[in-house]
C-alpha cells in the first residue's frame, strides 16, 4: 500500500471521529436496549392477553430494533446524508413493492 | 484495434506489463474494456439476428417446415434472451465504459478491476447460456419463462432451462457489478466543477439505469433462485401440486422486467440527448426537464409491472390502478420527445449518420410509445396481449428505440474510440436500408396482432388472413439483415482505412471531445476544471455565453485544435508522471471461477456439486483473495 | 453471492473523490440497498406462501421460540462486538480490534452452528425442502441469510488475518467500518426475519 | 456528401411513414376468422370500441409529432444560407408546461372510458338465466363443461345466441390463455387459480379461438371453436349430449367398442356408459357429434381420425397421446366406433 493510502485513510478516520461517534459506553447502552426489546418481543409472543394486538406490537418493536442498529451501529445518524438516501430509498421501495404484491395475492386493496 | 499501439506503449518498465492478446485479457483500462464489451455485444447481436431470421423464415408461409416446433421455441427464446441480456444491455455498458469517464473528466472508473471482472463474467455467462445448444437443447420457454412451464414435470426433455437459469444468474452478477461500479464512478469521480446539473445527459441516464439495475436485478435473482431450487432440489415455489401459485413467477419476473425495459431504453435516450445538441449546434432544450423526466421514468418503472399481467385475472382494481400508473409514465416520455424536437428547432442541422439515427429514434420510438399507451388500457390490452401486436410494440421500443439510439452512439463515438471516421455513404445506406426493413418487418405485425395471430406459434393454417403480412415481415427481416451486413463491413473497413478523426470531428460540446482520438490511456493530461454544462463548447465559443460563471479556458492536453500530434502516441502516462492502475489477472481468474462454479452445478445437476464447481470455487476464492491483497502500485 | 464476498473490500486504494466519500464505502451502501430488494423478495415469497402448506409439519408445531430467541440474541450481540472492534480501531488499538473482530466471528459462528442444529432438528421433524411450501420457503429464506452470515464470518477472519499481515495499519479503520456495515445489515435482516417468520402468530 | 440528395431521401422517409400508416388502417378491421375489431358480442364490441377510440387519438398524436419532426428537420438542416451559429436557447418554461399538460389531458380522456369499460367487463352475470361454462386448458386441447347440465365436451364450445355466459377459466397443467377474438376478452388459465369472465354472442355461427400463452411444443395446435346456435338448436344439442350412448351392436362398431374398452384408451378417456372413466384426455362420449378433432386442427372425418390414431405425435407434435402402433383393422374399428358416438 502506498503512503497516500495511509494518509487518505487516516484522514477518513479523523473525519469519522469528527462525526462525534458515540463511545463504547453508548454502544453498550444501545445493545442493552436492543436486548430488552428482543426480550419484550418474546414475552409478547407468549402473552395471550394481547393476542389481538400482537401483530402491530411485534412489527413496531422490530422496526425500533432495525432503526437503532441502522442509526447507531451503522452510524447513519452521524454519517453523510447520501448514505442514508442510498439505503433508505431501496428500503422503502422494497417495503412498498412487498405490500403491493401481498395485497394482490391476498385479494385486498389492490387485489380486490 | 487502432487503440492497441497507443495504450500498450504506455506501461512503465517498473510496472507489470502484458503484451499482445494478454494486454487485452488483463487490461483494467475502461476504454479497452469498453471495446471488448462493444465487440462482444455486436457479435451476439449478429447471433440473435440469425435466430430471428430463422424464426421469420419458419413463419414466412403457413405451415412452414424450416424448423420443428421444439427448435422454434428454442429459437425465439434464445433470440430474445440474447438480444436483451447479451447484446443491448452490454452495448449500453460498453458506452458507459468508453464515454462516462471521459464525459465526467475522470482517468478511469472507480473500480477498474471490478470493471474487468464484470466484462469477463458477462462473456463467460454468455458462453454458458449459448453452450446449451451443444448439450441437448436451448431454453424453450420464452424470454420471460413463465412458470410452471419451466418446471421439471413440463420441461425435462432438455437441460435448456437449467442453462437459462444459471446463465442469467451469472449475467446478473456481471450487470450488478458493472452498475455498482458506474454508480460509484458518477457519484465520486466527477472532475472539479462537474456538478450533477452539469453532467451530460448520457451520464445522467447511465446513473438512472445503474440504479434501476442494482435494485431490479435482485428481484430476478430471487425468482431464478426459486426456479433453480425447484428444478435442482425439488422445492415447491412454483409447484401447484403443493399448493403454490405459478403466477408468483410473473410478479417476480415483471417486477424486474419492467425496470429492465427502461434499463434498455434510457441509455439510448441519453445518447440521443447528447447527439442532437452536437449536430444542431445548440444546447439541449430544457436540460433539467429532460434529466428529471429520466429520473421520473426511473421511479415510475417500479409501479407498472402489473400491466404485463392484465390477462392474469388480478381483478378490476389492480387493472385500473396499474393502467393509470402506466398511462402516467407516458408523460415524462412525451416530454423528452418534445424537448428533443425543441433542441433541433432553430439549429443548423449537420446531417451526418449519427443525427439520422437519432432522428430515426425519435420517429420510431414515438410509434412504440403510442402503441404502449394502447396496451396500457386493460380492455384494449385484452385484445392485444400475447398477439403479434405486442411483438410489434416491443420491437418499436427496443429496436426502433434502443437499437437506433445505440447505432447513433456507435457512429457518434466510433471516431473517439478508434481515431477514424465511419464512412458516411455506407452509414446512410445502413440507415435507410434498416429503416425500411424495420418498418416492413414490424408495422405489419400490428395488423397481424389485431387479426388475432398469437405470438410464439411455430405454424399457422392458411385462410386466417395472416399469409401476406407474415411474408412481408419476413422480407423486411432479411432487409434488416442486409443493412446490418453493410454496417459490419463499414466498421471493419473504417477501423483500418477510415479517414483520421482528430480530437473533435463533430464540433462536440462535452469533455470527451477535448482529448485526442483515440484517447491516451490516462485520458486527461490535467483533470479539467468544469465551468459550465458544456465545457468544450463553452471553451470553443465563449461568445455564446453558456458559461455558468464567466467562461475560463479549460486546460486541455496540448491545446484543443492541434491535437494531431497525438495521432502517433504522444507523451505516456509516466512521462507525465500520471500513475494508472496496473493490469491484473485476478479479475479474469475470479470471473472464470464464478462461471465454472455455475457450469459445474449444471453439468453435475447438483447436489453434490460436481468437481467442476469445486475447481470453480477454488478459482473464485484464489481470484478474489489475490485481488484483495494485490499490492497496488501506481497513484 | 459473489457480489457479497467482493463488495466488502474492493480496490485497495482511492484517489481524492468528488464527494470526499470513500469509493468502497459508497459501494457498500449501494450494495446494501440492493440487498434490501433481494431479501425483500425472499421475505415476500415467504409471506405469500404463509399458511398455504397442504401437508405438515406446520410452523406452529416446528418452531422452538426460546431456542431461536437465544441465537437471535447472539447475533444481535455480535453487532455490539463489531462496533467495539471499530471503536478500538479508531483508538488505534490493534490488539483490542483483533479481539473484538474474533469475538464477532465467534458469535457469528455460534449463530450458524445454531442454525445448522435447528435445520437438522426440523428435518428430523419431517420438514424438508420439498415437503411443503413452509419447508421450501423457510429453508431457502433462512438459508440465504445464513450464507450471508457465513460470508461475514469469512470477512471478519480475513480482516484479522490481514491486520497480522500488516495490511491494516494503525488508524486505518475503513476496511473494518465497511465490513461492519455488511455485518450490521445481516443483523438487521435477521431482526426482520425473526419477527416475521418466527414470532408472528400462525 | 449526402446533402444534395437529401430531400428525396427525406421525402422517401415521409412517404414511408404514411405508407406504414395506410397499411395499418386498411389491414386492421377485416372478416378474417380471428379478427378482433369485427366482434359479434357486447364484450368484444366495448373492447374493440375502446381500442378504436385510443387508436384514433394515437393516430392524431402520431401525425402531429412526426410532421413536426420532419418539418423541423427539413427547415433547419444545414444548407447554404443556413450554416451560421444558431441562437443558443436553453428552454422555455411555458412550452414545457404546455407539452406536460396537454398529454395529461389526453391521457385523462383515455383513462375515463378505460375505467368504465373495466367496470362493465368485470361485472360477471350471475343468477339462473346466466349460462355457466367451465373452461379448462390442457396441453394441448380445451375442455368445456356445463356444470349445471353435467355435460363435458372438448375443443368445441356450444353457446346459445344472445345469452350472457359466465366462464370460469382454469388449467390442468401449465398456463394457457383463452380468447375468442370475435367475442372478446382474453384470460389466462392458471393452475391453482379460478379466473372469471363473461361473453355473449349475438350472431349464429362458428367462431375460432386458440391458446394465446406459450404452453409447450404444440402451443400453436391448441385451437378450439365456438359454435353459436339458436336457443332451440342449443337445447337439442344439450339434450343429445346428455343421452348415454347405447352399447353398440353392428359388427364393425362393436369391434371398435371392444378395442376401445380393452385397449389403452380407457387409461385416459371417458365414454359414458362404458368402463372408460379416466379424465386425462378429452371426454369422448359424443365424439361423433364434433366437427373437429385433435385440438380443432383437423376436420372430424374418418380419414383424419384414422391418420390421428395411427400416429398422434405426427399430427400434433408432443401430443401426450403416444403412438400405440395400432393395427390397420384396430384403427378402422376404432374409427367406426368413435364416429358412431353422435
Amino acid at each position: 500500500m502506498s503512503e497516500t493510502n495511509a494518509v487518505s485513510s487516516s484522514k477518513e478516520s479523523r473525519a469519522v471521529r469528527e462525526n462525534l461517534h458515540p463511545g463504547n459506553w453508548e454502544y453498550v447502552q444501545i445493545a442493552v436496549v436492543l436486548a430488552i426489546i428482543t426480550g419484550a418481543e418474546v414475552m409478547v409472543y407468549y402473552q395471550e392477553a394481547v393476542r389481538s394486538l400482537i401483530v402491530p406490537i411485534l412489527l413496531i418493536l422490530s422496526a425500533c430494533k432495525f432503526t437503532l442498529v441502522a442509526m447507531f451501529f451503522m452510524h447513519l445518524k452521524f454519517d453523510n446524508r447520501i448514505f442514508s438516501i442510498f439505503f433508505s430509498g431501496p428500503l422503502v421501495l422494497a417495503f412498498a413493492v412487498m405490500m403491493a404484491v401481498l395485497s394482490l395475492f391476498h385479494r385486498v386493496l389492490l387485489g380486490a | 484495434m487502432a487503440t492497441a499501439e497507443h495504450t500498450t506503449a504506455t506501461s512503465h518498465p517498473k510496472h507489470r506489463r502484458f503484451g499482445g492478446i494478454w494486454s487485452w485479457v488483463f487490461t483494467v483500462d475502461h476504454k479497452r474494456i469498453g471495446i471488448l464489451y462493444l465487440v462482444t455485444a455486436i457479435f451476439f447481436f449478429l447471433v440473435g439476428g440469425l435466430e430471428a431470421l430463422l424464426v421469420r423464415s419458419q413463419l414466412a408461409f403457413p405451415g412452414g417446415t424450416v424448423v420443428g416446433p421444439d427448435t422454434f421455441n428454442e429459437l425465439f427464446t434464445m433470440h430474445a434472451t440474447t438480444m436483451v441480456f447479451l447484446s443491448l444491455m452490454p452495448m449500453s455498458v460498453s458506452f458507459f465504459n468508453i464515454v462516462v469517464p471521459l464525459q465526467i473528466g475522470a482517468r478511469d472508473v472507480a473500480f477498474p478491476r471490478l470493471n474487468a471482472f464484470s466484462y469477463w463474467v458477462y462473456l463467460f455467462g454468455a458462453l454458458l447460456l449459448n453452450s446449451s445448444y451443444l448439450f441437448g437443447g436451448a431454453p424453450n420457454a420464452g424470454w420471460f419463462g413463465y412458470a410452471n412451464l419451466t418446471e421439471l414435470p413440463f420441461n425435462n426433455a432438455t437441460h435448456g432451462i437449467d442453462f437459462w437459469v444459471l446463465g442469467l444468474q451469472v449475467l446478473g452478477v456481471s450487470s450488478m457489478a458493472g452498475a455498482f461500479n458506474f454508480l460509484v464512478t458518477i457519484v465520486n469521480c466527477r472532475a472539479p466543477g462537474m456538478t450533477f446539473m452539469r453532467m451530460p445527459l448520457f451520464t445522467w441516464m447511465t446513473l438512472v439505469t445503474s440504479f434501476l439495475l442494482v435494485f431490479a436485478f435482485p428481484v430476478l435473482t430471487v425468482g431464478l433462485i426459486e426456479l433453480m431450487f425447484d428444478r435442482f432440489f425439488g422445492t415447491n415455489f412454483f409447484n401447484p401440486a403443493a399448493g403454490a401459485d405459478p403466477i408468483l413467477w410473473q410478479h417476480l419476473f415483471w417486477l424486474f422486467g419492467h425496470p429492465e425495459v427502461y434499463i434498455l431504453i434510457l441509455p439510448a435516450m441519453g445518447i440521443v440527448s447528447d447527439v442532437l445538441p452536437t449536430f444542431s449546434r445548440k444546447p439541449l432544450f430544457g436540460y433539467p426537464v429532460v434529466a428529471y423526466s429520466g429520473v421520473a421514468i426511473g421511479f415510475m418503472a417500479w409501479g407498472v409491472w402489473v400491466h404485463h399481467m392484465f390477462t392474469a385475472g388480478l381483478g378490476p382494481v389492480a387493472d385500473a390502478v396499474f393502467s393509470l400508473t402506466t398511462m402516467l409514465i407516458a408523460v415524462p416520455t412525451g416530454i423528452k420527445i418534445f424537448n428533443w424536437i425543441g433542441t433541433i428547432w432553430g439549429g443548423t442541422l449537420n446531417m451526418k449518420t449519427p443525427l439520422y439515427f437519432a432522428l430515426g429514434f425519435i420517429a420510431m420510438f414515438t410509434i412504440g410509445g403510442l402503441s404502449g399507451v394502447m396496451l396500457a388500457s386493460p380492455p384494449a390490452d385484452w385484445l392485444e396481449a400475447d398477439t403479434y401486436f405486442v411483438v410489434a410494440h416491443l420491437h418499436y421500443v427496443l429496436f426502433g428505440g434502443t437499437i437506433y439510439g445505440l447505432f447513433a452512439g456507435i457512429y457518434y463515438w466510433f471516431p473517439k474510440v478508434t481515431g477514424r471516421m465511419l464512412d458516411e455513404t455506407f452509414g446512410l445506406i445502413h440507415f435507410w436500408l434498416m429503416t425500411i426493413g424495420f418498418n416492413l418487418t414490424f408495422a405489419p405485425m400490428h395488423v397481424l396482432g389485431m387479426d388475432g395471430m398469437p405470438r410464439r406459434i411455430y405454424t399457422y393454417p392458411t385462410g386466417m388472413g395472416w399469409d401476406l403480412w407474415n411474408l412481408v415481415a419476413t422480407i423486411g427481416a432479411f432487409t434488416i439483415g442486409a443493412s446490418i451486413l453493410v454496417f459490419v463491413y463499414n466498421a471493419m473497413s473504417s477501423v483500418r482505412f477510415g479517414k483520421r478523426a482528430g480530437a473533435d470531428p463533430w464540433d462536440g460540446r462535452t469533455l470527451e471531445w477535448m482529448i485526442p482520438s483515440p484517447p491516451p490511456d490516462y485520458n486527461f493530461v490535467q483533470i479539467p476544471y468544469v465551468h459550465g454544462r458544456e465545457p468544450l463548447w463553452l471553451e470553443k465559443h465563449p461568445e455564446t455565453g453558456l458559461g455558468h460563471g464567466h467562461p475560463v479556458p479549460v486546460p486541455i492536453a496540448g491545446g484543443a485544435p492541434e491535437l494531431g500530434e497525438y495521432a502517433n502516441g504522444g507523451p505516456t502516462a509516466d512521462d507525465l508522471g500520471i500513475h494508472l492502475p496496473d493490469p491484473s489477472y485476478y479479475p479474469f481468474i475470479a470471473a472464470l471461477g464464478l462461471a465454472l462454479t455455475f457450469a459445474g452445478l449444471l453439468i453435475g445437476k447438483a447436489p453434490p456439486p460436481s468437481w467442476m464447481s469445486v475447481v470453480g470455487l477454488l478459482c473464485l476464492f484464489y481470484g478474489v483473495y489475490g485481488w484483495i491483497f494485490e499490492p497496488v502500485t501506481g497513484y | 453471492m459473489a457480489e457479497a464476498s467482493l463488495a466488502g473490500h474492493l480496490e485497495a486504494h482511492e484517489p481524492e473523490t468528488t464527494t470526499g466519500l470513500n469509493h468502497r464505502k459508497v459501494l457498500m451502501w449501494i450494495f446494501l440497498g440492493s440487498e434490501c430488494l433481494f431479501f425483500g423478495s425472499l421475505i415476500s415469497t415467504y409471506l405469500i406462501y404463509r399458511n398455504r402448506s397442504l401437508v405438515g409439519p406446520f410452523p406452529q408445531d416446528t418452531f422452538d421460540i426460546p431456542y431461536t430467541s437465544v441465537s437471535s440474541f447472539v447475533l444481535l450481540m455480535s453487532s455490539l462486538t463489531m462496533v467495539l472492534a471499530l471503536a478500538a480501531a479508531h483508538r488505534r488499538n490493534l490488539a483490542q480490534m483483533r479481539l473484538w473482530l474474533l469475538t464477532t466471528a465467534l458469535l457469528g459462528t455460534v449463530f450458524i452452528g445454531g442454525q445448522v442444529y435447528e435445520f437438522t432438528s426440523f428435518v428430523n421433524h419431517g420438514l424438508s425442502l420439498s415437503k411443503n411450501l413452509f419447508g421450501t420457503t423457510f429453508f431457502v429464506l433462512t438459508g440465504f441469510h445464513g450464507a450471508h452470515v457465513t460470508v461475514g464470518v469469512i470477512i471478519m477472519l480475513s480482516l484479522v488475518f490481514n491486520s497480522w499481515r500488516g495490511g491494516i495499519k494503525e488508524g486505518e479503520t475503513l476496511g473494518i467500518e465497511i465490513a461492519g456495515l455488511y455485518w450490521h445489515f445481516v443483523d438487521v435482516v435477521w431482526i426482520v426475519i425473526f419477527t416475521v417468520v418466527y414470532l408472528l402468530p400462525y | 456528401m449526402g446533402f444534395r440528395i437529401r430531400p428525396p431521401k427525406g421525402l422517401a422517409f415521409l412517404l414511408l411513414i404514411i405508407a406504414v400508416l395506410v397499411l395499418f388502417l386498411t389491414g386492421c378491421a377485416s372478416n378474417d376468422p380471428q379478427n378482433a375489431l369485427t366482434p359479434v358480442g357486447p364484450v368484444g364490441q366495448m373492447e374493440a370500441g375502446l381500442f378504436t377510440t385510443i387508436f384514433w387519438i394515437a393516430v392524431v398524436v402520431f401525425i402531429i409529432v412526426e410532421a413536426l419532426l420532419l418539418y423541423t428537420v427539413f427547415r433547419f438542416r444545414r444548407r447554404p444560407g443556413n450554416d451560421g451559429m444558431p441562437a443558443q436557447t436553453h428552454g422555455n418554461t411555458a412550452l414545457e408546461l404546455t407539452w406536460t399538460i396537454i398529454p395529461v389531458l389526453i391521457l385523462v380522456g383515455i383513462a375515463v372510458p378505460t375505467l368504465t369499460t373495466i367496470a362493465s367487463a368485470s361485472n360477471i352475470p350471475t343468477g339462473p338465466n346466466a349460462l355457466k361454462v367451465g373452461v379448462v386448458g390442457h396441453q394441448w386441447w380445451w375442455e368445456f363443461d356445463y356444470p349445471s347440465q353435467g355435460v363435458v365436451t372438448a375443443d368445441e364450445l356450444h353457446l346459445p345466441v344472445g345469452t350472457k355466459v359466465a366462464l370460469t377459466i382454469q388449467s390442468a397443467d401449465v398456463i394457457h390463455s383463452f380468447w375468442v377474438p370475435k367475442l372478446g376478452g382474453k384470460m389466462q388459465a392458471i393452475p391453482n387459480q379460478v379466473n372469471q369472465m363473461w361473453l355473449q354472442a349475438d350472431e349464429i355461427g362458428t367462431f375460432d379461438g386458440q391458446c394465446y400463452q406459450l404452453c409447450g411444443t404444440s402451443h400453436a395446435n391448441m385451437r378450439f371453436k365456438v359454435i353459436v346456435q339458436s336457443q332451440a338448436d342449443f337445447d337439442k344439442w344439450m339434450a343429445d349430449q346428455k343421452t348415454v350412448p347405447a352399447k353398440p351392436t353392428a359388427a364393425e362398431i362393436a369391434k371398435g367398442y371392444q378395442v376401445f374398452t380393452t385397449g389403452p384408451c380407457v387409461g385416459c378417456h371417458t365414454i359414458e356408459g362404458t368402463d372408460a372413466k379416466a379424465k386425462i384426455g378429452p371426454n369422448l362420449t359424443h365424439f361423433g357429434s364434433r366437427t373437429t378433432i385433435a385440438g380443432a386442427i383437423m376436420e372430424n372425418n374418418p380419414q383424419n381420425l384414422a391418420k390421428w390414431l395411427e400416429d398422434p405425435p405426427a399430427v400434433k407434435p408432443g401430443s401426450l397421446m403416444p403412438n400405440y402402433h395400432l393395427t390397420k383393422d384396430q384403427v378402422t374399428a376404432l374409427v367406426a366406433y368413435l364416429e358412431s358416438l353422435k
